[in-house]
């Protein structure tokens, strides 16, 4: 077996036997409306976090994406309040302009030599700032076509809803696993994350590359916060503040390294699973005040987190050791 | 019985005094209560909401974090049969969507706040600075603009500076430092108004720092009536608050009751009363009162 | 004497870049650099920028001991708000100043070793680490507050928030002392050496026989340290404990003052003084916006377009670029005189 | 091949690093069909000119021709476009990608815009078959040793090369067989007609292979010549500007060192890795270990210096027994390592040359005694001269020096502690032929003092001059162990292929 795959392994491992433990407790929790939930809650927070993964092994940071998906709900809801723009044209611009906007910090990030984590750290400022500049209330959309989308499910036996935005992000997903495995892209990303000086000697096009990817978080972002404006029919600056950080955590949950090079989308997605199966979890509880509740999530990642590294530990010491490894 | 209850974090007293007093009426007619905490985020509110719904619950509170975006899971919950009851903000969906809202009319209490100044005011000059609550959140919109309808027409009254204090005492104190040094060390300064209290104690600790009296040679004026600003009434240095009851759960749970028993379909908008407290109502009696109910 | 120009030549930038912004502020509010001494305290935006930018200053000061090694804390926040509750209920309790600065303190510590645990014994990334401390620790601070404001009146501690010596305020005093202090530590032992080779080379260091385990350790300790620290000087300056906003992302400006500071966030050679200047490079920004007298809303934007602009200019290929420009016209005026000659 | 035309043309190349000249206006032409060798000091300047010629560092002066015509690449990839594949000094590969990724980055058989991994996989497999290396493509780059990497590193530029190829120190490390392998591969693009660029410090392989010489001092060009109009002497002559006195032995020193062993080590193993073995060290007794790639010396290394914790046997000296399951328990008790992996194992890269020799031994006082400046000044002049570091200034960031400088900082880091006993893996790995000699003679001195060593060595005849006893490892086992006077090459690889089939990579 690869051992590149044990983290992946162990995370899905864990998923499922915590997915067990729930369900031992609270039964509801194996019923399809729980799963069609699960999927359709965190679609917003899939995609943005597959983006993220790019990112991330490329060995970036990308800190904006929450305050992006603000600003796309935010101009869908201005745009199709002030003007009669098709919605998919406005999709398509919200598009253009999230993509551009990554692409710019990725080229600052190239040509500048500047630490991700602080030029998308202004991205963020930026984008939620711009936010503002469009509306201060949140704004409701009303165009019908918003709520077409929104009955847009397949009704799954026990009354679970499949719905598209749900499945949306399984296509981001498979569509992340293609672009990250089986392409000569995905290889230079975890080139990148290999050490930027290394790919570069060896011909990867360091900048393009960079560009591209955080064009593509970018991008990721926008669809999210297309997502997010139909899941919420609204635009609000205040929105997704954080997401981020879930992004982040729910990324190296799913065995990335956060210092790049190694890890995958898939396991992107079960660690967005696990976020929300521990939030599900605390609701069905229901019994934590404000402060359990933060100080139970605290402990469950990182209950996840080191039952991952035990598991890789343990099965990784039974490999010869990597000679001269970093 | 079983009530989920969705809220929206714990941001301030304020916030913990409405959980608690929720806790404490769900306790007193013997409701199981689900909590959940939404930690700011309507998404995860959005999450609490489906998962009520998948638990089968048989009513929801919810205290919406913002008023868009609620239409599709309140949906979900007529369908499901579940009554949603909305507690302190209100929601910009269709009305048959939900039982009713007990709230107080943020607009309302910035009204209640401005036309308390006017009065006091009357027709001397004064310039009015103004500290806003979060960028953005609905609090911090109505309170505003109630509070400009209020002082509207009356010339003497001027904003001045206008600058948010994100709702926390140390915003509130370091944006009231800058207010007063840029304004003539606080000489220009008339009167203050808060869009919360926690802002208020913040500021005033800045004035009092800045060498002037506040209460006196500024005139403050906030919204919440949370306990820690009677104890300033109570010493002189403020002037005013609007109350927002944080016991929005009391009548929810008894329009909720006689909803479920006999089907009696309360108003849609159930109001709490945005009582005027000044220096005149005993604050430090008020202070006693309140001080032990979570804020 | 070399060192001492070398060092200088370290900060410069910032130092400029301090010097530009403050510039700035004053020409959109003349008063600016007014200062008057009223009842034994000095009074005025610059007084103003040192003291409010207490908090990130300490929290910068363990922040780039951390980035050092290649870390990052983004728990400092949370370790405030605990620090501040726990002051404030110790205090409420009837316990001494000392007891209670101990016991704060102390919270610190335990949050650093348990951060530092976490990154040096199970190997944990760090961003990871503290996040975790970042979602729980505001938890367990509300635990303690129960959600309310704790406040207090001691007058001893108050002082700590409010208090003034020869005219300072007191947090200005903190944090310059710490900075000193921290600063000696580590450049008058050889532990400025060790963190900076862990940093570079972790692997390395560890086969140099360095004890990478406890050194880390140590420096997430110091984190904690100097966000308990900020902690109850937060507290004490609005006379409570708020534990919901206590520090509320204040990591990320801790994080950019040690980055103005030019410290990278890849690990290595760090200066503590220069982050110091990165914070109140920061406090002025965001002072300077208050007194601008904008709208709220243009806030995010403005201090994202500054911090921008000032990131732009201490870029490494900025600075290359205008190394360059002088050496090229070096070499021009040298090659004109010699033409003379 | 017919007498070729110049395929690349370097001229007047200028190269400024600050503070440091490291081009001087350096003329260089590779004709097509041969293979040429570039020759000279530490810190010559020939990694930097191969670093100009292939993309990766940007010139500051002067022309480059590809087959007369002006080219001007910005980039690596620009370089690869043009037909010239590169090795560099330090292995630049991806550790976190697959073996069979790391040969065709960038270049990956693709139907559709997908890549086609299990026909990458194959053409990987068959691709490094070339070279005898059977090892499994799809494990990722990082389970495999320096000499492996170095492999693929070339496998990789010659892949890539259309017209020249240019390999920095390929050698270095590779034990004879595999030297032999890439010297078949190297002849054979000779033949095709590709130049090809050569950097080595062993003059052998380089009188072997190479049919013309250039040679750089400081910089500088120092001159070209066809490689049969030279001899050893005057090469060595023209690189360092003066005589070498050098000794050579044909078998191992007779001064056997007696008397009680100073530590001891009894079926010292790791289940695994290093198969349980007896050794002992005595004071002031080199003891050579000799093997073939990936045969477990390096393990062995590590082993004894408590990184890899053992889980076998016990170690003692004089007093009682050694706890080393750390590299600090290890250097407590007078122990030193100076790498393999100088890059990822050694230098800290953005300290300086005297923060990078200073850093054991102030490891070992603890933070608190901080070394003053002045003893430390003292110190790393010192090392500098005895070894002769060729930097600016010791304040000069290590990273920027050049390979063999690098690997005399680490040295000087170990020797700075004053071990009883130190580890040395490759020491002489990109060590030119005159520091090789000081070295030599160091290891020498040391002995004398009382220092005990075991030296790693790929040359088999380094190891015969300087070692009193040789244990050879095949396999992570320890095979044989010679002594005095059977300490031969010959010997040596004999007991190396003593049992079965060869002992080849695989
Ligand atoms: N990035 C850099 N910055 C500053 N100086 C550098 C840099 N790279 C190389 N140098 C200097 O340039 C000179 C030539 O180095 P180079 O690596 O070309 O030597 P070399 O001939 O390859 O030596 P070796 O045989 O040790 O590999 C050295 O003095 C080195 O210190
Ligand atoms: N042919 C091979 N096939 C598979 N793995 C190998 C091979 N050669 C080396 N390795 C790997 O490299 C390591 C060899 O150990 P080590 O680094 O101690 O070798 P060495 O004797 O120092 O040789 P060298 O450093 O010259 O490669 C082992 O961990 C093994 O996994
Ligand atoms: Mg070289
Ligand atoms: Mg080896």
């Amino acid at each position: 077996m690869n051992a590149r795959l044990l983290p992946l392994l162990a995370t899905v491992a864990i998923f499922l036997a915590a997915y067990a433990i729930c369900y031992a407790q609270f039964p509801a929790m194996l019923s399809t409306r729980v799963i069609g939930n699960l999927l359709t809650d965190n679609a917003f927070l899939g995609i943005v976090a597959v983006g993220m993964t790019f990112v991330i092994l490329s060995g970036g940071i990308d800190l904006s994406v929450g305050a992006v998906i603000a600003f796309s709900g935010v101009f869908i809801a201005v745009v199709l309040r002030e003007t009669n723009l098709p919605p998919p044209l406005v999709f398509l611009l919200l598009l253009a302009i999230t993509t551009s906007f990554g692409a710019f910090m990725g080229a600052v990030i190239h040509y500048l030599e500047m630490p991700p984590f602080i030029v998308t750290l202004a991205g963020m400022f930026l984008a939620r700032g711009a936010a503002y500049l469009l509306t201060l209330d949140s704004v409701p959309i009303t165009h019908p076509v918003f709520s077409q989308i929104q009955d847009l499910y397949y009704l799954m036996p026990g009354g679970g809803r499949l719905t598209l935005i749900g499945g949306l992000m399984l296509a981001v997903v498979l569509g992340g696993m293609l672009l990250a495995h089986r392409t000569r892209f995905g290889t230079n990303v975890y080139a990148l994350g290999g050490g930027v000086q290394a790919a570069r000697l060896m011909g990867v096009p360091v900048g393009r590359t960079t560009i591209a990817i955080y064009a593509l978080s970018g991008m990721l972002a926008g669809l999210s916060g297309i997502v997010f404006a139909i899941y919420t029919s609204a635009g609000y600056p205040l929105a997704t503040v954080g997401v981020e950080l879930d992004a982040i955590a729910a990324v190296v949950i799913g065995g990335t390294l956060l210092t790049g090079g190694s890890g995958y989308i898939f396991g992107t997605f079960i660690g967005v699973m696990i976020m929300g199966l521990i939030q599900t979890y605390i609701i069905f509880d229901g019994t934590l005040s404000s402060w359990w509740t933060k100080i139970v999530i605290g402990i469950l990642l990182f209950s996840f987190i080191v039952l991952q590294k035990g598991l890789v530990w343990i099965s990784s010491r039974e490999r010869v050791r990597p000679a001269g490894a970093k | 019985q079983t009530v989920g209850f969705s809220q929206i974090g714990s941001e301030s007293g304020w916030r913990a005094a409405e959980t608690t007093l929720t806790r404490m009426q769900a306790e007193e007619r013997g409701i199981t209560l689900k909590f959940a905490d939404a930690q700011q985020k309507q998404e995860n509110q959005i999450k609490a909401l489906r998962s009520f719904i998948a638990q089968d619950v048989d009513a929801i509170l919810l205290a919406p974090v913002v008023a868009t975006g609620w239409d599709s899971v309140l949906r979900e919950a007529k369908e499901a049969d579940i009554p949603v009851i909305l507690l302190d903000r209100m929601v910009d969906a269709p009305e048959d969507l939900y039982l009713t809202a007990v709230g107080s009319d943020l607009v309302h209490e910035g009204r209640v706040a401005g036309q308390w100044l006017v009065e006091t005011v009357g027709d001397k000059p004064c310039n009015i600075v103004e500290l806003q609550g979060t960028t953005g959140s609905s609090p911090a919109i109505d309170r505003k603009a109630g509070f400009e309808q209020a002082i509207a027409g009356h010339e003497n009254l001027k904003i001045i500076r206008s600058q948010t204090g994100d709702f926390t005492r140390a915003k509130g104190k370091e944006v009231m430092e800058s207010f007063l040094k840029a304004e003539n060390g606080g000489r220009n300064i008339c009167a203050l108004y808060a869009h919360n209290d926690d802002m208020a104690v913040g500021a005033i600790q800045a004035i009092k720092e800045a060498g002037l009296k506040p209460g006196q040679d500024i005139l403050i004026v906030s919204i919440d009536a949370v306990p820690d600003i009677f104890l300033a009434m109570a010493a002189g240095e403020a002037n005013a608050t609007v109350e927002l009851t944080p016991n929005m759960a009391g009548p929810a749970f008894d329009a909720l009751e006689a909803y479920l028993k006999n089907g009696t379909v309360p108003p849609k908008f159930i109001q709490t009363e945005s009582k005027l407290y000044t220096q005149n109502d005993d604050p430090a009696a008020v202070y006693e009162q309140k001080k032990n109910l979570g804020y | 004497m070399n060192a001492g120009i070398r060092a200088l030549g370290r900060i410069a930038p910032q130092l400029a870049t301090l010097a530009a912004i403050l510039i700035l502020v004053a020409a959109v509010f003349p008063g600016f650099f007014d200062i008057s001494l009223a009842n034994g305290r000095l009074y005025g935006s610059p007084i103003d920028i040192l003291n409010r930018g207490a908090p990130v200053a300490l929290l910068a000061i363990g922040m780039t001991l951390v980035i050092a090694t290649r870390g990052i804390d983004l728990s400092v926040g949370a370790v405030m708000a605990i620090s501040g509750a726990v002051a404030a209920s110790a205090i409420a309790q009837g316990l001494g100043l000392a007891a209670t600065l101990a016991l704060a303190l102390g919270a610190g510590l335990l949050c650093g070793i348990w951060n530092g645990i976490l990154v040096a014994v199970l190997g944990i990334q760090p961003i990871v680490a503290t996040l975790i401390l970042m979602v729980a620790g505001r938890g367990i601070a509300q635990l303690i507050t129960e959600g309310a404001i704790l406040t207090f009146s001691h007058p001893g501690l108050l002082f700590i928030g409010g208090g003034t010596i020869a005219g300072l305020p007191m947090p200005v005093f903190i944090w310059i002392i710490t900075g000193l202090l921290v600063g000696l530590i580590v450049r008058r032992t050889a532990l400025g050496l060790l963190i900076e080779s862990i940093g570079v080379n972790l692997r390395a260091s560890r086969l140099a026989g360095i004890n990478t385990k406890i050194l880390l350790v140590a420096v997430y300790m110091a984190s904690g340290l100097c966000a308990a620290m900020a902690g109850v000087i937060a507290a004490a300056d609005i006379r409570g404990a708020d534990a919901n906003n206590a520090g509320l992302w204040l990591e990320l400006d801790a994080i950019l003052a040690v980055v103005i500071g030019g410290t990278s966030l890849l690990g290595g050679r760090f200066s503590i003084l220069a982050s110091l200047i990165g914070a109140m490079i920061i406090q002025s920004v965001n002072t300077g916006i208050l007194l601008s007298g904008f709208p709220p809303e243009f806030n995010l934007l403005i201090k994202a377009t500054i911090i921008l602009i000032i990131l732009v200019l201490q870029s490494p290929r900025m600075v290359a670029a205008f190394r360059a420009g002088r050496r090229v016209r070096k070499t021009a005026e040298a090659k004109e005189e010699s033409a003379f000659s | 091949m017919l007498e070729s035309q110049p395929l690349l043309c370097a001229r007047a190349v200028t190269k400024v690093f600050p503070g440091t000249v490291a081009l001087d206006g350096v003329d260089f032409t590779l004709r097509a069909g041969e293979v040429h060798a570039l020759l000279g000091e530490n810190g010559a300047g020939k990694s930097t000119l191969i670093k100009c010629l292939s993309g990766a560092l940007r010139r500051d002066d002067g022309d480059i021709l590809l087959e007369g015509k002006a080219i001007d690449p910005r980039s690596t990839l620009e370089a690869q476009d043009l037909g010239i594949g590169c090795v560099y000094q330090e292995v630049n590969l991806l550790p976190n990608l697959t073996v069979a990724e790391n040969l065709f980055l960038g270049h990956q058989p693709t139907r559709f815009g997908m890549v086609r991994t299990r026909v990458m996989n194959e053409k990987a497999r068959a691709c490094l078959a070339q070279y005898d290396l059977d090892i499994d493509v799809t494990r990722n780059l990082d389970s495999y040793s320096v000499a492996i990497r170095q492999v693929i590193a070339i496998a990789r530029a010659v892949s890539l090369s259309g017209k020249v190829l240019i390999l920095d120190e390929p050698t270095a490390s590779l034990d004879a067989h595999e030297v032999a392998m890439l010297f078949k591969v190297v002849r054979s693009l000779r033949d095709r007609g590709l130049g090809i660029v050569f950097i080595s410090h062993f003059l052998d392989q380089v009188f072997e292979i190479s049919d013309s010489l250039t040679i750089l001092r400081n910089g500088q060009l120092v001159g070209s010549e066809r490689a049969a109009n030279i001899d050893r002497v005057q090469l060595v002559n023209m690189m360092l500007g003066r005589e070498l006195q050098q000794e050579t032995r044909s078998t191992g020193r007779t001064d056997v060192r007696t008397g009680s062993p100073a530590i001891r080590f009894r079926s010292f193993g790791r289940a695994r890795r290093v198969a349980p073995f007896d050794l002992d060290i005595r004071e002031g007794e080199v003891i050579g270990m000799a093997g073939l790639l990936g045969s477990g010396r390096t393990e062995t290394a590590e082993l004894l210096f408590g990184i890899a914790p053992h889980d076998s046997g016990s170690a003692e000296d004089g007093e009682g027994r050694l706890r080393l399951d750390s590299p600090r328990a290890a250097i407590a008790h007078g122990f030193g390592f100076c790498p393999e992996d100088r890059k990822s194992d050694g230098i800290i890269g953005d300290l300086s040359v005297r923060e990078n020799i200073i850093l054991a031994l102030q490891a070992r006082l603890g933070w608190m005694r901080a070394l003053p400046a002045r003893e430390q000044a003292a110190m790393v002049k010192d090392f500098i001269r005895k070894l002769d570091i060729r930097t600016s200034d010791m304040e000069k960031p290590v990273g920027q020096l050049s390979g063999g400088n690098q690997q005399k900082v680490i040295l000087a880091r170990w020797l700075a502690t004053n071990p009883r006993f130190l580890i040395l893996d490759e020491p002489t790995r990109g060590i030119d032929v005159g520091a090789h000699a000081e070295i030599i003679r160091l290891i020498e001195d040391l002995c004398e003092k009382g220092m005990s060593l075991l030296v790693i060595s790929s040359e088999f005849d380094e190891l015969v001059t300087y070692s009193h006893r040789v244990i050879v490892v095949r396999d992570r086992r320890h095979v044989a162990e010679l002594t005095g006077a059977e300490i031969t090459t010959e010997s040596m690889v004999a007991s190396i292929a003593a049992t079965g089939s060869q002992g080849d990579a695989a």
